[in-house]
C-alpha cells in the first residue's frame, strides 16, 4: 500500500528525563535538529517496575522521538550504540512518511 | 515514642502501610512536585525572615563552613566503606557516597517539626546551611570516581553549572533572599499560606513520600539485606559526626540536633538527577533505593529522634 | 432555597454551566485528584479527632452495622429494579446496583456542610460509617452478576484484596486512625490545612464536580430518560430508607439525615474502578453516567435537603 | 521601590533570574493552571462580596463602559502602530493588538496587592471590569484582519461563542456572581481558603509566570529590540490613556489606577488562544513573546508603579 | 514477516492544541469517526524550543493520532496540505495492522 | 530502505487504567516481559467522546506499548482477541527495529 509523503526514519527513544539533553546534543551532533519528548506512566522491564513520581526525576521516564533523514539516523545510531547500556535507553527505529520532507533533513 | 504520635510522622507510616498492603493510593506527581517547591520556599522564606530578625552571627559562619566542611568530607569515608563492606563497584560506590554526603530537604524540615515540638528551636540560619550543604558532595563523589577511572561522561564546567543551578538550591537560596529583603513585616500578608498552612501540607507530602519509599523498598531489587545495612549504619554515623561536631563548635542543642539530622539524611532528589546525568553507568535502583527506601524513613523513625537525644546530651 | 445558598453548591451549579455552555474550563486532573485525597484526609482526621474526644459509643457501633447492612443490601432491590423497569441485562444491572449500594464522598461531606450550617450536626463517627459503606455493595453486585449467570473476569481473592485495599478506602480507615492518635491536641498544628481551608477547597473540588457531571450528560449516549428518572427514584429511595433506619435505631436528626445521605448518594470512585475491572462487559457510561451525571447532582441540589428534613421530621 | 519589596513581586524576580541562569526549576503544568483557577475564582468572588456590600453605583456603570470601550479602540492605533512602525504583516499585527485591547489578570491582580501595600484601595467592581475587558479586544482584532484581507479561518458565530464561553471570563464573572448571591455573611467560611492564602498562593504564581516569561524572552527567537521597544510603549501608552480616563470620569485614583493598569496590561491567556485558533497565520512566538516575556514583566516591575503614581497625580 | 490483523493507515499529527477541534472537524468531514489525543512535554524545531507551560494554552501542543481506512486518509491528508505551514503541524503517516477493521473505516 | 537493529513485532493497546494489571498478566502468561504505558488527553469513537478526568479512573484511558518478538506477539494476540469487545480495546499492530534484540525475546 502506498502512501502519501516522503519516507523518513523515525527514531523513539525511551530514556530518564535527565539524560535528554545528552541525547539532543547527540542529535544535534548529527544535524538532525528535531525532536519531540512525550511523557510516560509506568513499565516494566528487565530491571524491574518504575512508575512515576516525580519526588526525584532521576528515573522519571520519557520518550524522545525524532523524525530525520535516513543516513542521518543511521550515522546517529552508531554513535547512539555505546551508551545503550549505561544509558538504560529502549531505542525504537521505523519509518514514516512525512508531508514538508525539507523540514526533516 | 512522643516523636512517633506527630501527625507528620504518622502520615509518613500511614503512607507506607498503604504502600504495604498494595492499595492503589497515589498521590499525582505534579501534586508531590508541587508541595516540594512549596515546602522549600515556605522554609527558605521563614529562615530568611528569622536571619533579618537575629542578624547576621558568628554562629552562622561556624554552621555554615561546618556544613559545607561534612557534605565535602563526609563522601569519602563512606565511599571506602561501600567498596569495601559493600562490594559495590566504584563508580556506584562514588554515586551512593555523594547521596550521603548531601542532604534531605524533607527529612530536615522533619526535624525541625519535632524539635519546635519538642521546644529545642534550632537557629533559623540552618536552612542556608541546608541549601549550602546540597551540592559539594556531588563533587567530591564524581572526584572519587575519577580517581577510580570512571570518567564521568560530561565536562566539568557543564556539571558544576547544573549542580550549582539545581532547582532545589536555587529555590532554598533565593526564597531565603526574598525573606531577608521582606523582613517580618512583609511576611505577614503571606503568613497564613508559608507558617500557617505548612504542618499540614507536610502531612500531605509524607503521605506521599511513604508511599514511594514502601513502593521503592517492596520492589527494590538492589538492594541486598547488606546495603539496607549500610544505609542505616553510614545514616547513624554521619548524624552522629554531625551531631559531634555541632557540639565542639558550641552550637546550642536544637541547632546542633539539626546539624546531625543534615549530615544523616541523605539527598533524593538533587543528587540523583545530577548522578544519572554525570555517572549514567551507576545503578539508580541502587543509590534511590538506600537513599530513599532505607534511609530516609530511618531518619524519619528513629533517627532524628537519636540525634536529639545525643545533642541534649552534649550540648549544653 | 437556603441550601442552594451556601457556596458549596452555588460553585457546583458554576462549574455544571460552564460545561452545558460548552466553556473551555477545565480544572487539571491531577488537580481534581490531589483535592479529593486532601478532602478524604481531611474528614478522616476530622472524624478520628473528635470521636477521640467523644469515645466509642454504641451508637458508633449501631450506625456501622447499620450502614455495612445497608450497603450489602441495597444493591439487590435495586437489580431487580433495574432488570424490570430499566429493562438492563444482568451484568449492567449488577454493576449499575454496586453503584447505589455504596457511597459518595463528596456527596456526604457537601451534607456534613449542609448540616452544620443548619446547626444539626451528624455525629463524627459517621465518617468511619461512610468508609465501611464503601466496599460491600461491590460484594453483592458480583454475586447478584454471577447468579445471573455472568462470570466475573477475576479470581474472588484478588478482587477482596483490591477492594478492600482501595486507595479511598485507606486513606479515610488510615487518616481517621491518624485522627485517633493525635487527638485535639495534635490537631491544632494542622488544623489551618485540615480544618481552616476544608470549606474553601470544597468549592474547587466541586467547581470541578460539576464540570464533570455536565459533561457526562451532555454526551451520555447510554442515558434514556427512564435510566435518568431511574437514578432519581433510587436514590429517593434509598435515601428515605436510610433516614428511617437511622430514625429506627434512635439516631440524631443529624446522624439518621447523614446516613440517609450516604444510603442515598451513588459511588463514582471505588465502584466505578472495580467494576470495569471485574465486569469489563458492563457498560461504562451506563454506571457512571447514572451515578456521576444524575445521581450526584441530583443529590447535591435536591436529595440532601430532602433527607434533612426527612430526619428532622421523625428524628426525636 | 517601595513596590519592589512586596514579596509578590520579589518571588516574580526570583523566577525570572533561576529562568535566566538556566536552573531546571520548574513549577508542574497542572499546578500552574490550578492556581490561576484559583485566583480568578478568588478575585471574583471577593468582587462579588464587595459589590453585594456596596451595592451597583453609577461608577460601577461609568468604569464597566469606559473599560469595553478601551478593550474595543485600543487595537485600532496598537495595529497601526505595529504595521508602520514595527513592520509587522497585517496579520501579527491585528493578532497583537488584540492582546493589548484585552487584559492579562494576574497584571491586575498583583496591581491591586501593590494598590492595598499603598492603602489606595480599587473599586470592588473593577474585577467585574477586568472579565467584561477580556473578550471585546478580540473582535477588533478580527476586523483589522479582515479589513486587510486575512480571512478568519473559521465561522464568526463559533468564534463569538469560544471567546464570550472563555474559561476565564466564565469564572471571574461566574465567581463574581456567587460572590454576589453569598455577600459577606457566607464569605466568612470559605475566607481562610480565597482571602487569607490568596497572596500567598499569588507569590508562587508568580514564581511560576517569573520563570516562563524570562525562559520566552531568552529563546524567543520572533523578538526584535524594536519589537521589545513597542511591546514597552504600548504598554505606557495605553495605561496613560487608561488612568487619563479614569481621572476624567471622575474614578477615585485606585480605581482610574486600576483602569491604567487593565489598560496597559496584555493578554496571555484567553487572546493567544483565539487568535491561535482564529488567525492560525499568525506568529504565536511573536505575540506571545511580547504580551508575556516584554509587556507583562514591565508592568510589574515598572509599569503598576507609574500608573499609580499618575493616576495619585491626576485623580482628587 | 506477516502480522496479524488487517492493514490501515496511521495518522499522526502534532499540533497546538487549541487546533484540535479544527482538525477533527476536516477528519469527521472524510468519514474519519475516531481520534486520540496524547500530551507532550517539549521539543525543539526550525521556529525554535517549546516546554509545556500551561500558563497560555496558544502553544501548549498535543498529538493527535487516527487510524483509518487508506483511501479516506488519503482524501484526508489531501486537504490537510494546505494547512501544514499556516497551522505549523507535523505530520507522519504509516501503516499498522488493526484486530476490529471495521472499526476503521 | 533498510533500518538498522533487528525486526520486532511492536502492539499498542489503547485501554482503561484499570484493565492494564489484566493486559500485563496476559503479556507474562506469553512470555513477554516487558511494556510501558503511557498516558492520554481525549479521544471519539464509536461509543462517544472522552476526555480526561481522573475523578474517577474507570474510564481513565491510557495506552500500553510492548515490543516482542513475533511468534511470541501473535500468541498474545490470539489470545487477547476475546477481550477486544468487552474490554473495548483499541489495538494497533506494527513492525519496529529494536538495537538490543536479546532484550525482547
Ligand atoms: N524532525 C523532528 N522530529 C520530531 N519532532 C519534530 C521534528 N521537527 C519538528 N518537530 C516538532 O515539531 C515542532 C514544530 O516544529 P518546527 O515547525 O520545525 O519548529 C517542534 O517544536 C518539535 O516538537
Ligand atoms: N480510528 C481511530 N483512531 C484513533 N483512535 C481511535 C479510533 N477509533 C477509536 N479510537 C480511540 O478508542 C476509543 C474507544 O473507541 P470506541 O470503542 O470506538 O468508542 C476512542 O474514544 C478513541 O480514543
Ligand atoms: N519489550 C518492551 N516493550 C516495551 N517497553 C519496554 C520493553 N522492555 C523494556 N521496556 C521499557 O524500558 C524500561 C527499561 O527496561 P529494562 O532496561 O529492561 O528494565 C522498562 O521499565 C519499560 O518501561
Ligand atoms: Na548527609
Ligand atoms: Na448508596
Ligand atoms: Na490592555
Amino acid at each position: 500500500m502506498s502512501l502519501q509523503g516522503v519516507e523518513r526514519t523515525r527514531i523513539e527513544v525511551l530514556l530518564d528525563a535527565p539524560l535528554v539533553p545528552e541525547l539532543v546534543r547527540l542529535l544535534d551532533k548529527h544535524g538532525i535538529h528535531g525532536h519531540t519528548v512525550m511523557p510516560t506512566l509506568s513499565g516494566h522491564g528487565a530491571s524491574g517496575s518504575w512508575d512515576d513520581d516525580l519526588i526525584t526525576s532521576a528515573q522519571h521516564k520519557v520518550t524522545l522521538f525524532s523524525v530525520a533523514e535516513p543516513a542521518r539516523a543511521e550515522a546517529f545510531l552508531n554513535d547512539l550504540r555505546p551508551l545503550l547500556d549505561s544509558y538504560g535507553l529502549l531505542v525504537m527505529i521505523g519509518t514514516v512518511n512525512v508531508l514538508r520532507p525539507e523540514k526533516f533533513s | 515514642m512522643e516523636t512517633l504520635l506527630s501527625p507528620v510522622v504518622l502520615f509518613f507510616v500511614l503512607g507506607a502501610m498503604a504502600a504495604l498492603v498494595r492499595s492503589d493510593l497515589a498521590v499525582p506527581e505534579a501534586i508531590g512536585k508541587g508541595i516540594s517547591i512549596y515546602l522549600m520556599a515556605a522554609i527558605g522564606l521563614k529562615g530568611g525572615v528569622e536571619v533579618a530578625e537575629a542578624g547576621f552571627t558568628m554562629d552562622l559562619l561556624i554552621a555554615a563552613v561546618a556544613g559545607i566542611g561534612l557534605s565535602f568530607a563526609l563522601p569519602v569515608p563512606v565511599f571506602f566503606i561501600l567498596r569495601g563492606l559493600g562490594a559495590l563497584t566504584p563508580v556506584n560506590a562514588a554515586a551512593v557516597a555523594a547521596h550521603y554526603g548531601s542532604v534531605s530537604v524533607v527529612t530536615f524540615v522533619t526535624g525541625l517539626e519535632i524539635l519546635a515540638r519538642q521546644e529545642i528551636p534550632a537557629a533559623a540560619y540552618m536552612v542556608a546551611v541546608l541549601a549550602m550543604m546540597e551540592t559539594p558532595a556531588i563533587i567530591t563523589g564524581l572526584l572519587l570516581a575519577q580517581r577510580y577511572g570512571v570518567a564521568g561522561s560530561r565536562p566539568a564546567r557543564e556539571l558544576m553549572h547544573e549542580t550549582l543551578t539545581n532547582g532545589s538550591v536555587v529555590l532554598l537560596i533565593g526564597s531565603f533572599a526574598v525573606g531577608l529583603l521582606i523582613g517580618k513585616e512583609g511576611f505577614i500578608p503571606i503568613a497564613p499560606v508559608f507558617d500557617g498552612a505548612f504542618r499540614g501540607v507536610l502531612c500531605l507530602f509524607l503521605l506521599d513520600m511513604g508511599l514511594v519509599a514502601a513502593k521503592r523498598l517492596k520492589d527494590g531489587r538492589s538492594l541486598t539485606p547488606r546495603l539496607i545495612g549500610l544505609a542505616i549504619a553510614i545514616a547513624l554515623a554521619n548524624g552522629t559526626l554531625g551531631v559531634l561536631l555541632g557540639g565542639l563548635l558550641g552550637l546550642d542543642a536544637g541547632t546542633a540536633a539539626a546539624l546531625g539530622i543534615l549530615a544523616g539524611s541523605a539527598s533524593y532528589i538533587a543528587v540523583p538527577a545530577a548522578m544519572r546525568l554525570a555517572l549514567p553507568q551507576a545503578d539508580p535502583g541502587l543509590y534511590l533505593g538506600m537513599s530513599l527506601a532505607v534511609t530516609f524513613p530511618f531518619n524519619i523513625l528513629v533517627g532524628i529522634p537519636i540525634y536529639i537525644w545525643l545533642a541534649q546530651r552534649i550540648a549544653s
